[in-house]
């Protein structure tokens, strides 16, 4: 049993099947005597050395698009992209290429890689450095989506995308690196697309993802004193998504919230509620609210940044006026 | 490394549909000295005789793939490489059986020239289920993974990345294999062209990129958009390679240069950057009749068409004519046969539809 | 009045923008001399001449990102994408420069520029040239997103695109190229964010975008002889979204459709029934059901690619059961 | 063309907050024959002396930003220019008032150097209404249009094209502006330098593209991953360009390389592509001590700051240190003046959350 960071869990995990598999690679920006510019793989380079991580030029297509290709043919490459918004720069290479190949091929070639970014806002980084870009990747079919909300999923996420035949994207969010939490000794695997209530509660069911899980248990924290019981309930995945979890949820609470981070429109909180919508529309018992950034870039002052984002006190204020 | 990741490691199971004996070539491309001069002087006539062979077997089918068009019966875009088949065949012929090939949507010459099959080639051009993707890519992702023809990729420079990465799978598990990956003049002036040679370069990786430089981009003369004559070859120094400029029309001149570059990646001396002049005869693609090409151009590239080029020369060479015929003959009757194969092939069920997006098997995104 | 096609609607329509503002330019790749790879801007060339309409490299990154440039500094450029696929391959520009910059820079800097992409499926042309993206572009703030169904529509909105000091792509519709209609003489200009109601009708709202619109029109046809009435509302615009007139049809008919050719997870189907069931939940009275593309990339053989795609039996079909 | 859309296509408006008077260097600067040698020897006092207090400017702000970091009030990142003020300084004096700066997160240098106003710039850093951008942007998006400060980019190489499309705009509109970009050496391997430069060969367009090549990306040596040695010069051929290295840290041969590359520009010689050798004295970031640099290179670098290196020079070409020493003075006023300013600034109300992402105003999309 160790207690490690969240930032620390993220090298912590690539270390794990960086030991088990000789065709795990490592391949990124500053990733290899730097320690990543995160910090979050600190003594990988000495441990594993430059036959095992790769630093990369800033040539986000040339080494996404390469790990592709060593995928494609034998390696098991994890690609550190750095913010999650440099998605941007090669997002041919995830959308169009690493997505859709082994479908276009019939199933002749297939992509096991890893993409790892650091999502999310709260770091005061402005708008190019703070997205959460986890619903650009969802509405991807071909790609699979995981977001840690603690340390040992990071690394139980990380080796099970590690170890997935699919292109997994791993999107931890760089607010929570600083927050601790314990890991078991011994290999640590997760499964993809299963959901954790993190909190039982009869009131509601509110769904969350990445930073906004610890956010939502706070808010429910607050709720609890006024006597209305929170299911909080940890997503983890976004493809796959474990829908059954939330419908059984919402089957006995008969509301649902999501607290989203991304902007507004189009997110995975968008999905779920119209899933929901179609499948179990008659559990429902009052208008379902998505708690979301408004729909603007972020921005960098931190008394608006904290406005923007949602946070226990306005998940709290939101849903005592829905439940109200 | 666990034996089952090795894919296209081995070059046990590959299947070469050329009716090339692998390997009968391979021995002189391995060897690069043969080709130092690049003037295609010194090649044997069993590795002549088989790049002949692919050129006839990429010029009989690509025009059938014409036909079937015109037949209305390959729905969609198609880019044909007539006019192109020396680089695939000269390459081809130098590679190994277990190197990688990277194309672009007009990529039919190189999954031919690999020994793709040609029944599963016409089929997927047609849409059946006994297409090489089984109906799923269509005319421009031609993969045949069997044959180490690593895909056929539509989105402009986006394959060149994904070549180096092989490659960089090749040196990892000390393969010995080479990436080859093929492209346009006019794929030149993006950005992942830039990033791919440069990462290629730094990394030392085994790749040779491929520049055939047919003139035109869809509808515009290259050159008018690119700052540089050669718009490959006047790049290379920004990667610390060699310049290296062509005759893409002669196949033994693209022989012996495949042989140094593929020679020169095994041995560990990183990659090359190959500009080969050619033509495409046709269009663009099949709705394109070609147009803004000038008259004189146009006829002074058909003077210089592979194919009958090759064939006096081989006769020069004292190849009976009547050898050649008997080819000829041969390739024919494969591509009819293969015509028939693709059409008689069913057309894909429903259910192809939630099939493979996923290693598993299926394409459920939800649980 | 004129009868066109789809397809010479969309050159039609810059036309009338480059000829009102000389600060109007046209620019990407064949749209001079050669008049698009889908013939929609034949004659502009030898109308306007090389210095309005110029022709680029393969360098959309640089095309599209000096649009973004001359957009700051006086221009409008109208840019020509071509396949909407190709936005993978300046993602970065679209979604973090050009949507971010006013907002970023605190309203100093505009960028008035018009993105125009061939969207859509239906030609046979495999999984990267018939994606349809708008969601892409809805999930990203900053953007306006114009989907026009009809060819008096692409001149309107292409129109009120261009003369708009926001950022506007405009998504027209590859497999509507053929289809015709009258355009009225005189300027046209339509108004963004207005969706229309294409035909009335009390059983249930359906609403559907680009090609969508014809095939949701004939379904309801179809369900017509079968004493089911359907209101059909084209959407046109994404953002801004006209909420209202959803809302209203809804408060009317109490079922909800939508019709999306995008793949099926977080369109822009999910954001509209997200916003139903938060603002509009009473009004329903019976599951929402989103009629999508299945969640994989386009296959190229015409069986398959007809039978992911939205189709006017499969929609009735769809609505018939629901509406059981 | 309609007059309200020509943005910054007159010097009218321009308000310019170095305490120079604009246009005094600039007669220098649009006469490209004084720098035909590149050498700096034929600067005029004026000039020099324009420079001098561009490169105080800087450095005063930049400790002071540094402060502001130490202090806990910068939140973020923020990435410092001190050592790198010579590359701003020479071409802010050379540039004509309208013309348009480009630049990356490490920008702060090139806005003062515009003569952007400081305590607009130390208020963004510190989140305030009264910054350049309202507390919207922050330290790495520093942009203030009424100096021809078109921006900081954030993503690397997002910016090479967005400054070939000013230009584009300027040549349009006959408007004799040039269009300056600065990036730096790592930015040379991604997709969008080669993408933009060759546009803006091909175009002519009036830009200059300006490499500050400090050795460094983040914690990377940038020779370690780049296939040549000169990351942007050793490229320049590519795109039909001279090959410009120069000393960065001597602003007089800044100055002077800038006025040729400008005075081409405007006479319609299209772009030019400078590499400037220069160094950061701190880290990449805030965060990052720089540990990863020789001690040796350090040590050589610091004995070639070109703050005091200018000081000498002037001194040595007869400017009386009683001058400098007043000029100092003020600057350093200057600075205190614009940081009292800044944090005296107010916190933005959460109504500017909804402000300024559309064209009216608002950022509502829905109706
Ligand atoms: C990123 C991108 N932009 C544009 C296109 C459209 N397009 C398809 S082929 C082509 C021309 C390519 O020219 P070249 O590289 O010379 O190859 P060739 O077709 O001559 O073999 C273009 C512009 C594309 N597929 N991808
Ligand atoms: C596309 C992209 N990749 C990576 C980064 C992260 N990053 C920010 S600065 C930087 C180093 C840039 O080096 P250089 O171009 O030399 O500029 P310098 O910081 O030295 O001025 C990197 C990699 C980024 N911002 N954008
Ligand atoms: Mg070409
Ligand atoms: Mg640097």
């Amino acid at each position: 049993m160790a207690e490690v960071t969240y930032r620390e869990s993220i090298g912590y995990g690539m270390a794990q099947e960086l030991d088990r598999d000789p065709t795990v690679v490592l391949v990124g920006e500053d990733v290899g005597a730097a320690g990543h510019v995160f910090k979050s793989t600190v003594g990988l380079f000495e441990r594993f050395g430059p036959g095992r991580v790769f630093d990369t030029p800033i040539s986000e297509q040339a080494f996404v698009g390469a790990a592709m290709g060593a995928a494609m043919t034998g390696l098991r490459p994890i690609v550190m992209l750095m913010y999650a918004d440099f998605f941007g720069v090669c997002w041919d290479t995830v959308a169009n290429e690493i997505a859709k190949t082994r479908y276009m091929t019939g199933g002749q070639v297939e992509v096991p890689l890893v993409i790892q970014a650091d999502n999310g806002a709260g770091l005061r980084m402005g708008a190019q450095h703070s997205q959460s870009v986890e619903s650009w990747a969802m509405a991807v079919p071909g790609l699979k989506v995981a977001v840690p909300s603690t340390p040992v999923d990071v690394v139980g996420l990380m080796a099970a995308a590690v170890r997935c035949d699919d292109p997994v994207l791993v999107l931890t969010h760089k607010y929570l690196y600083a927050t601790k939490g314990e890991i078991p000794d011994g290999e640590i695997v997760a499964e993809l697309g299963r959901a954790v209530v993190r909190r039982p509660g009869t009131s509601a069911t509110v769904v969350a993802l990445g930073a906004m899980v610890p956010e939502a248990l706070r808010a429910a924290e607050l709720l609890e004193a006024e006597g209305v019981s929170l299911e909080v309930i940890d997503l983890r995945c976004l493809v796959p998504l474990d829908v059954s979890t939330v419908i059984e949820s919402v089957a006995r609470t008969s509301r649902l919230f999501t607290v989203e981070e991304n902007p507004r429109l189009c997110g995975w909180g968008a999905e779920l509620v119209s899933i929901v919508a179609e499948e179990a529309l008659w559990s429902i018992d009052g208008p379902i609210v998505r708690i979301t950034t408004p729909h603007v870039p972020v921005p960098a002052a931190p008394v608006l940044e904290d406005a923007v984002l949602p946070r226990a006190a306005r998940i709290a204020e939101r849903i005592r006026a829905a439940l109200g | 490394m666990t034996g089952e990741r090795e894919k296209g490691s081995t070059t046990m199971a590959m299947q070469d549909h050329t009716g090339l004996s692998p390997g009968g070539a391979t021995a002189t491309a391995t060897d690069a000295s043969v080709a130092d001069g690049a003037d295609g002087a010194d090649v044997a006539r069993d590795v002549r005789l088989a790049i002949y062979r692919r050129q006839m077997l990429i010029r009989g089918v690509e025009k059938r793939a014409y036909d079937l068009f015109l037949r209305n019966l390959v729905r969609g875009t198609s880019h044909l490489a007539i006019g192109q088949e020396a680089v695939a065949a000269g390459f081809a012929t130098a590679m190994r059986p277990d190197d990688y090939t990277f194309a672009t949507y007009r990529g039919h010459h190189h999954a031919l020239a690999r020994g793709a099959p040609p029944a599963g080639l016409l089929a997927e051009l047609v849409g059946r289920t006994n297409g090489l993707m089984r109906g799923r890519g269509g005319s421009m992702h031609i993969t045949s993974v069997a044959q180490g023809m690593y895909g056929s990729y539509a989105i402009i420079g986006a394959h060149l990345p994904i070549a180096a990465g092989a490659a960089w799978s090749a040196l990892y598990r000390r393969s010995g294999q080479v990436s080859v990956c093929f492209f346009g003049d006019g794929t030149t002036n993006i950005g992942a062209f830039h990033e791919a040679l440069n990462l290629a370069a730094v990394w030392k990786l085994p790749v040779v990129y491929v520049c055939e430089n047919n003139l035109y981009m869809e509808y515009t003369n290259t050159r008018s958009v690119t700052a540089v004559d050669h718009p490959a070859a006047d790049r290379a120094a920004s990667y610390g390679l060699e310049r290296i400029v062509i005759d893409g029309n002669d196949p033994d001149v693209v022989y012996t240069t495949a042989c140094v570059a593929l020679g020169r990646a095994r041995a560990g001396g990183g990659p090359s950057l190959v500009e080969a002049l050619t033509y495409r005869h046709g269009g663009h693609s099949r709705a394109d009749p070609g147009k803004y090409r000038p008259e004189e151009e146009v006829k002074a590239w058909m003077t210089r068409d592979p194919v009958p080029m090759y064939r006096e020369r081989l006769i020069g060479l004292g190849v009976a004519s009547s050898e050649l015929d008997a080819l000829d003959q041969e390739i024919s009757a494969l591509v009819d046969q293969a015509t028939r194969e693709a059409s008689e092939g069913p057309e894909p069920g429903v259910s192809e539809i939630e099939r493979d997006l996923w290693a598993d098997g299926g394409a459920s995104w939800r649980r």
